[in-house]
């Protein structure tokens, strides 16, 4: 195969040596291709979970429209980020530099750092992208919903991303100079994604208003308690989630973005432990506190609890899962589950409607996620992940802290300006939700020519059929 | 750990940290299949929920058997006889005779094992295309027949023939001259895969004839509007379209065989955005048309999720030799053939319970045409061992100005190779089956629903307790704790 | 990046060397590490394949409880396994010493072996613990399965891991004196995971009592045959077995430990195709006979058995798939094909209600594979898998076949004499099994306020809501 053998070199020992290296840098770059594909794949897969956790919490009236939704927003993603966003967020990144947004490698035209790195990211602009679906459900039109998903990945997320993952970005770790001397630790994106996701979904459900009949009666009276309307399938819904747990095993370890440079392999593992340990302790303590917060004569486990306090931990962890100790993903993760619970109450309170929670479960945990790093981060840990030494405030420093906050302020604040104006825009248009009629009937019948599922009409014909059927079956063997 | 540290002479010492190496590149490439064989096998979970969300409730059973059993009698036949057709190492450029039953697995070495796991996987993805057409009609004798015949002589011919380093029509071929000097580039299988597979499904289907009552109503009068005949659940659909999609991410890039290359890595990596791209353009493209063709504004999601499908078996051929401007126009163009072709099958009355053919059958042949177009010499460069001459897609022979269309031709040759190859073979046994009864369940099984006729029940059982047990259940669970709590 | 040139070494060739050594190794830790994160990865999306199963086998009526509960038990474990299992099972161990126990490294605060290892070890924890929710479903109580899954994985499981897997372990091929000079061979746990789960699983039948209404009538009469209940949704059944094939492509290929050792590519590529194999033969056989087993007037291709035979192929092939040639892997997924056939059916006979059929699957699976590796177990592949030689029965030599007898002897005997009591215990305390009421209504309705399914109930209102709706759309175009 190759020819670093002395002999091969004519017997000059030093070029063997440096025919060697150059071996070992290109297997370096092989692998470390390999688990790029590894990662992004899985989270890529995180789609077919939110679909499916979607799908799950909507009532059936509207299955399909949702569904279409998320399919949809994949590939605008896809489109969207390939076009423009990829350009935006890391074309032309220097770490010597600080920019504001990336001015280079639009439509991969110049293949900057190679396509598994394009194919990483756009498995994580497609994510940010589909938190919205699920707030939004049931009321919102396909228009207003593919606008939205393409300006979030062409644009809205890709500064995001630019600000804190890129080498130029303000925000960045990475840059040379960086923020406070630190710079903001957002690891696998509790900021860059969920909260990006989460902030543009509370926005939208602001400006769209709740389902009919969730709030208000048909009079427009308040309704006391407020209506309740589960979704149709919790069968799907627990899929959704544990597919998402699983792709979580993409999103957190994989942004290491390689693994074969010093300590990779450690700190990609790590996250693999945290993450697994944050997003138990958050279900355990949402399904035990929304439990004993019940009514004490009809104590219920609520799965809903259960699931979304999972996802909270994952969400809480997902910033810091490379730079704390195991034992900090428990409290994270807990905290987390209680942080859902409470951002869920709040909502209703509010009268914010969202159809699966995505607000509570990604907005909130997202900002709870930056500050824990600030609180957690063990300065050896963030050390080995990303070669400089800052602690969180239980190991006395407050610096990150600071930067965290910084960027929690950022994100809602771009956000803000950038998509609130935008969904005022497409109501004041009247583009932004569906009509009345459509809505009461549900979406799969007025626009999609249907209901998602045909099932069994009538299980008394269908037992007649059987019985008739036998009964020839018989006839015809006699 | 190490070994070399102790040898003494320089060039024993070199050798030895080469020989280190050269074994991690192959534990690389070992892993390399194992994770993309993996992903690959989860695609047949993809065409189980597809199908089983296309088909009426009342086959659901039925189908998703189909799926699970041609997964099991794939892995068998291809044991058997299929690998040892395709990859058994003579010469012979059509076909092997070497390996049956793995008979030589001591002589493999891990990577050749792992090969052949990331091929059988490729062959149950064949063989599974086929359920979804033949759906709620189709015997399940008449199945396993098909699949094994299939996995076994059919589809191990075709790989091959385009696979295998000894085919005759094959861009690896480095054991004779290649076909037209070039070879046909199917990098993971629009054609081998996709398109043998289709072709099957097609040729099942004509035999078959459609559902009752999909084209003719009880007299046989033909419907004005072929009827739909519903889906038991789009949620399902969608899944099934998400893991596929999830699969093919193994099934491209995987095709590399090889990862510890830089070329390989490269390639894979651009396969992974190809893919990506296609599968998103076909979706858009099919689901735009479709809801422009439709008087009332239809959001078509089946368009949607079949187009992205087509998306996907469009840039199989081309994944790793196009650049991701050019796998955007494929996926576009994937998503216009699907719509065409759905529609053509309608008019002609052949019937498609999932629409895999024109998935399948028409984006396999568009797929290797592309490549004949779109193919780019820097990339074939790094896909391929570097051809004798390099011949590119037409359209970049064009722009140089010589207007070359040899590797086209290869392609379109390829394209009929597949089509006559397996029209020939099935075409005989599916008609033999049909004589002899054996292919179509009767009428009162097809209308009373495969489940229930064959597999002792439907599929789906929803009762829910009745408000009445319910609103009981309360009343006396309250009393229960009110009387604990009395106490 | 590198720094091993000989410039680089002020000119000394033998540091050069040394330097490039040490990064090889480096390079083989961090394959390694990846390695461990995808099988992981795949083992852990296990976890949805057993609630897809699960959730399709039990009746609509108790989806969500069935469900909530297998997620529960991924956290429980995770927790558990963090906080004690781990270091039980794999805590101090050294080859010279033979331990009961292993007593280092618990919440992971000595990371004795990486991050990595431990990650892997907790996701084959949590299967063990899932095994048993399938089949005490529709009737075991939430507060006695949490207890259960908390024990199962911080202490039973761990015993039985360290004494066959661990360096320390009694029973295990990697100690220096190894019992009956060769060990224990269960490559990726037919014994450790599957029979430990599975003997739980049985242990809890038998204590618990089957469903009401399956083997009895209200007044308390045998039924004969005994009452079918079907579960509510074949097509999550058939999504949960393609879900677990798919995990179980980490499950035995990953537990090589690594892909980078010598062999180690070999182990793993074998045990991915004895995997294929054994599953196939044991779905078709499984089928065949069923289907030929039953009335000739009507016979029946029974899904169940299908997918049960697959997943008893896999348990079956589990023990040996790294030690034995693939034709072997055919007679052993065919014989575990009926092993589970004849299981299932003798379950029945005595009156043991297994709602999915785990105990056949997973126990009855689990001592065959084990049995299997005796059978066939081919000494060149043992050596390459384990460094020394020895062979099944087949090759001539009894000693293997004793050695898996003494394992499936023990792990039967310390789960009973553990979980057995505690059963018991929990029976006495009432707290095992819900209340009659509950039971009938549906455990979704008492315990988890509503049914897991809210489809719509009749398709002639939703017609006539379709064309008021279109009626309407057409008055307002006017």
């Amino acid at each position: 195969m190759s020819t670093c053998s002395v002999a091969d070199n004519s017997g000059d020992t030093a070029a063997a040596i440096d025919c060697l290296i150059a071996q070992q840098a290109k297997d370096h770059a092989s692998l470390d291709t390999f688990y790029h594909i590894f990662a992004a794949a899985l989270v890529f897969f995180m789609q077919a979970g939110f679909a499916m956790l979607c799908a799950g919490s909507v009532r059936a009236k509207n299955a399909k429209n949702i569904m279409l939704k998320n399919l949809l927003d994949a590939c605008g993603a896809a489109l969207g980020f390939y076009a423009l966003g990829w350009g935006f967020a890391y074309g032309g990144q220097d770490a010597d530099k600080t920019t504001f947004i990336g001015d280079y490698d639009f439509f991969l035209h110049a293949n900057v750092d190679g396509h598994h790195a394009f194919f990483f990211q756009f498995a994580f602009a497609a994510t940010a992208a589909t938190i919205v679906a699920g707030t939004i459900a049931e009321r919102c039109s396909m228009v207003a919903y593919l606008c939205y998903s393409t300006i979030l990945t062409a644009f809205t997320y890709p500064i995001v991303a630019h600000a804190i993952w890129s080498k130029s970005g303000f925000l960045s770790a990475f840059n040379n100079d960086p923020l406070f001397g630190s710079g903001v630790v957002d690891f696998a994106g509790s900021g860059v994604v969920h909260l990006t996701g989460g902030v543009s979904a509370l926005l939208a459900a602001l400006v769209l208003g709740p389902r009919m009949g969730r709030f208000y009666d048909d009079k427009g009276e308040v309704l006391n308690p407020p209506k309740e309307m589960p979704g149709h399938s919790t069968a799907l819904q627990m899929l959704g989630t544990f597919i998402l747990w699983t792709g979580w095993y993409g999103f957190n370890p994989g942004s290491t973005l390689g693994i074969s440079y010093d300590g990779a392999a450690e700190v990609a593992s790590l996250s693999a432990v945290t993450t697994t340990i944050a997003a138990a302790s958050g279900c355990v303590t949402a399904m035990a506190t929304r439990y004993f917060a019940s009514d004490p004569l009809a104590r219920q486990y609520d799965l809903t609890a259960a699931m979304n306090g999972a996802l909270g931990g994952l969400v809480g962890i997902t910033a810091g899962c490379s730079v704390v100790q195991p034992w900090a993903a428990v409290p994270i993760g807990a905290i987390a589950g209680l942080v859902y619970l409470g951002a869920s109450n709040l909502l209703i309170k509010l009268r914010i409607d969202d159809t699966v929670d995505a607000v509570p479960v990604h907005m909130a945990n997202g900002i709870w996620g930056l500050i824990a790093v600030g609180l957690f981060c063990d300065p050896e840990l963030k050390n080995a992940a990303y070669g400089s030494k800052h602690g969180g405030l239980f190991y006395g420093e407050g610096t990150l802290l600071g930067a965290e906050c910084v960027c929690i302020l950022f994100i809602v604040g771009w956000v803000t300006v950038v998509m609130g104006p935008f969904f005022m825009m497409l109501r004041k248009l009247g583009w932004f939700r569906v009509s009345i009629e459509d809505e009461l009937v549900g979406l799969d019948v007025s626009k999609h020519g249907g209901s998602a599922y045909e099932l069994a009409e009538n299980k008394d014909s269908q037992k007649q059929a059987y019985s008739d059927f036998i009964k020839n079956a018989d006839d015809n063997a006699l | 750990m190490s070994t070399c540290v102790n040898l003494l002479a320089g060039t024993v010492q070199g050798q030895c940290f080469q020989n280190e190496i050269d074994a991690t590149r192959n534990n690389i490439d070992t892993f390399w299949l194992i994770f993309a064989g993996s992903l690959v096998f989860f695609m047949q979970a993809g065409f189980a929920m597809l199908c089983a969300g296309c088909v009426r409730t009342i086959n659901i059973k039925n189908i998703m058997l189909k799926n699970l059993l041609d997964a099991c009698g794939g892995a068998i036949g291809y044991w058997i006889l299929g690998y040892g057709f395709a990859y058994g190492s003579n010469d012979n450029a059509f076909i092997g005779d070497y390996n049956f039953l793995l008979v030589n697995a001591d002589g493999m070495t891990g990577y050749d094992l792992s090969f052949f796991f990331f091929q059988w996987a490729f062959a149950a993805t064949a063989a599974t295309i086929v359920a979804g057409t033949v759906a709620e009609r189709c015997r399940m004798i008449a199945y396993f027949i098909y699949s094994f015949a299939l996995t076994a002589f059919v589809y191990p011919i075709v790989t091959r023939a385009f696979w295998d380093v000894h085919g005759w029509g094959s861009a690896f071929r480095s054991t004779g001259p290649r076909m037209f000097d070039v070879g046909m580039i199917d990098f993971a299988g629009s054609g081998v895969v996709h398109l043998t597979g289709g072709t099957t499904a097609l040729v099942a289907a004509i035999i078959l004839g459609p559902r009752i009552g999909r084209f003719k109503d009880e007299h046989g009068v033909k419907l004005l509007h072929p009827k739909d005949m519903g889906s038991h659940s789009v949620i399902l659909q969608v899944l099934g379209t998400f893991i596929l999609w999830f699969g093919w991410y193994g099934f491209n890039p995987g095709s590399t065989l090889i990862h510890s290359t830089p070329d390989a890595s490269y390639t894979a990596a651009i396969c992974a955005v190809n893919t990506t791209l296609s599968a998103a353009s076909g979706a858009i493209s099919a689901f735009g048309l479709r809801w422009f063709l439709s008087e009332e504004g239809l959001l078509d999601i089946t368009a949607l999720s079949n187009g992205a499908l087509s998306g996907l078996v469009a840039i199989t051929a081309g994944c790793s030799v196009v650049w991701p401007w050019a796998a955007v126009v494929i996926g576009f163009t994937g998503g216009f053939i699907y719509i065409g072709a759905s529609n053509l099958l309608i008019k002609l009355g052949i019937d498609d319970a999932v629409d895999a053919i024109p998935v399948h059958f028409a984006n396999g042949i568009w797929g290797c045409i592309a490549v004949g177009l779109f193919a780019t010499g820097t990339l074939i460069n790094k896909a391929y061992d570097a051809p004798t001459t390099l011949y590119q897609g037409w359209f970049y022979e064009w722009g140089n100005g010589s207007g070359d269309g040899r590797l086209l031709a290869a392609q379109l040759c390829g394209v009929l190779f597949i089509i006559g190859w397996t029209v020939c073979l099935m075409f005989p046994l599916f008609w033999t089956l049909n004589q002899f009864g054996l292919f179509r369940v009767s009428r009162e099984e097809e209308q009373v629903g495969l489940d229930i006729s064959h597999h002792g029940g439907a599929g789906v059982h929803l009762t829910k307790p009745t408000a009445e047990a319910i609103e009981n259940h309360r009343r006396s669970s309250l009393d229960k704790s009110r009387s604990t709590h009395g106490q």
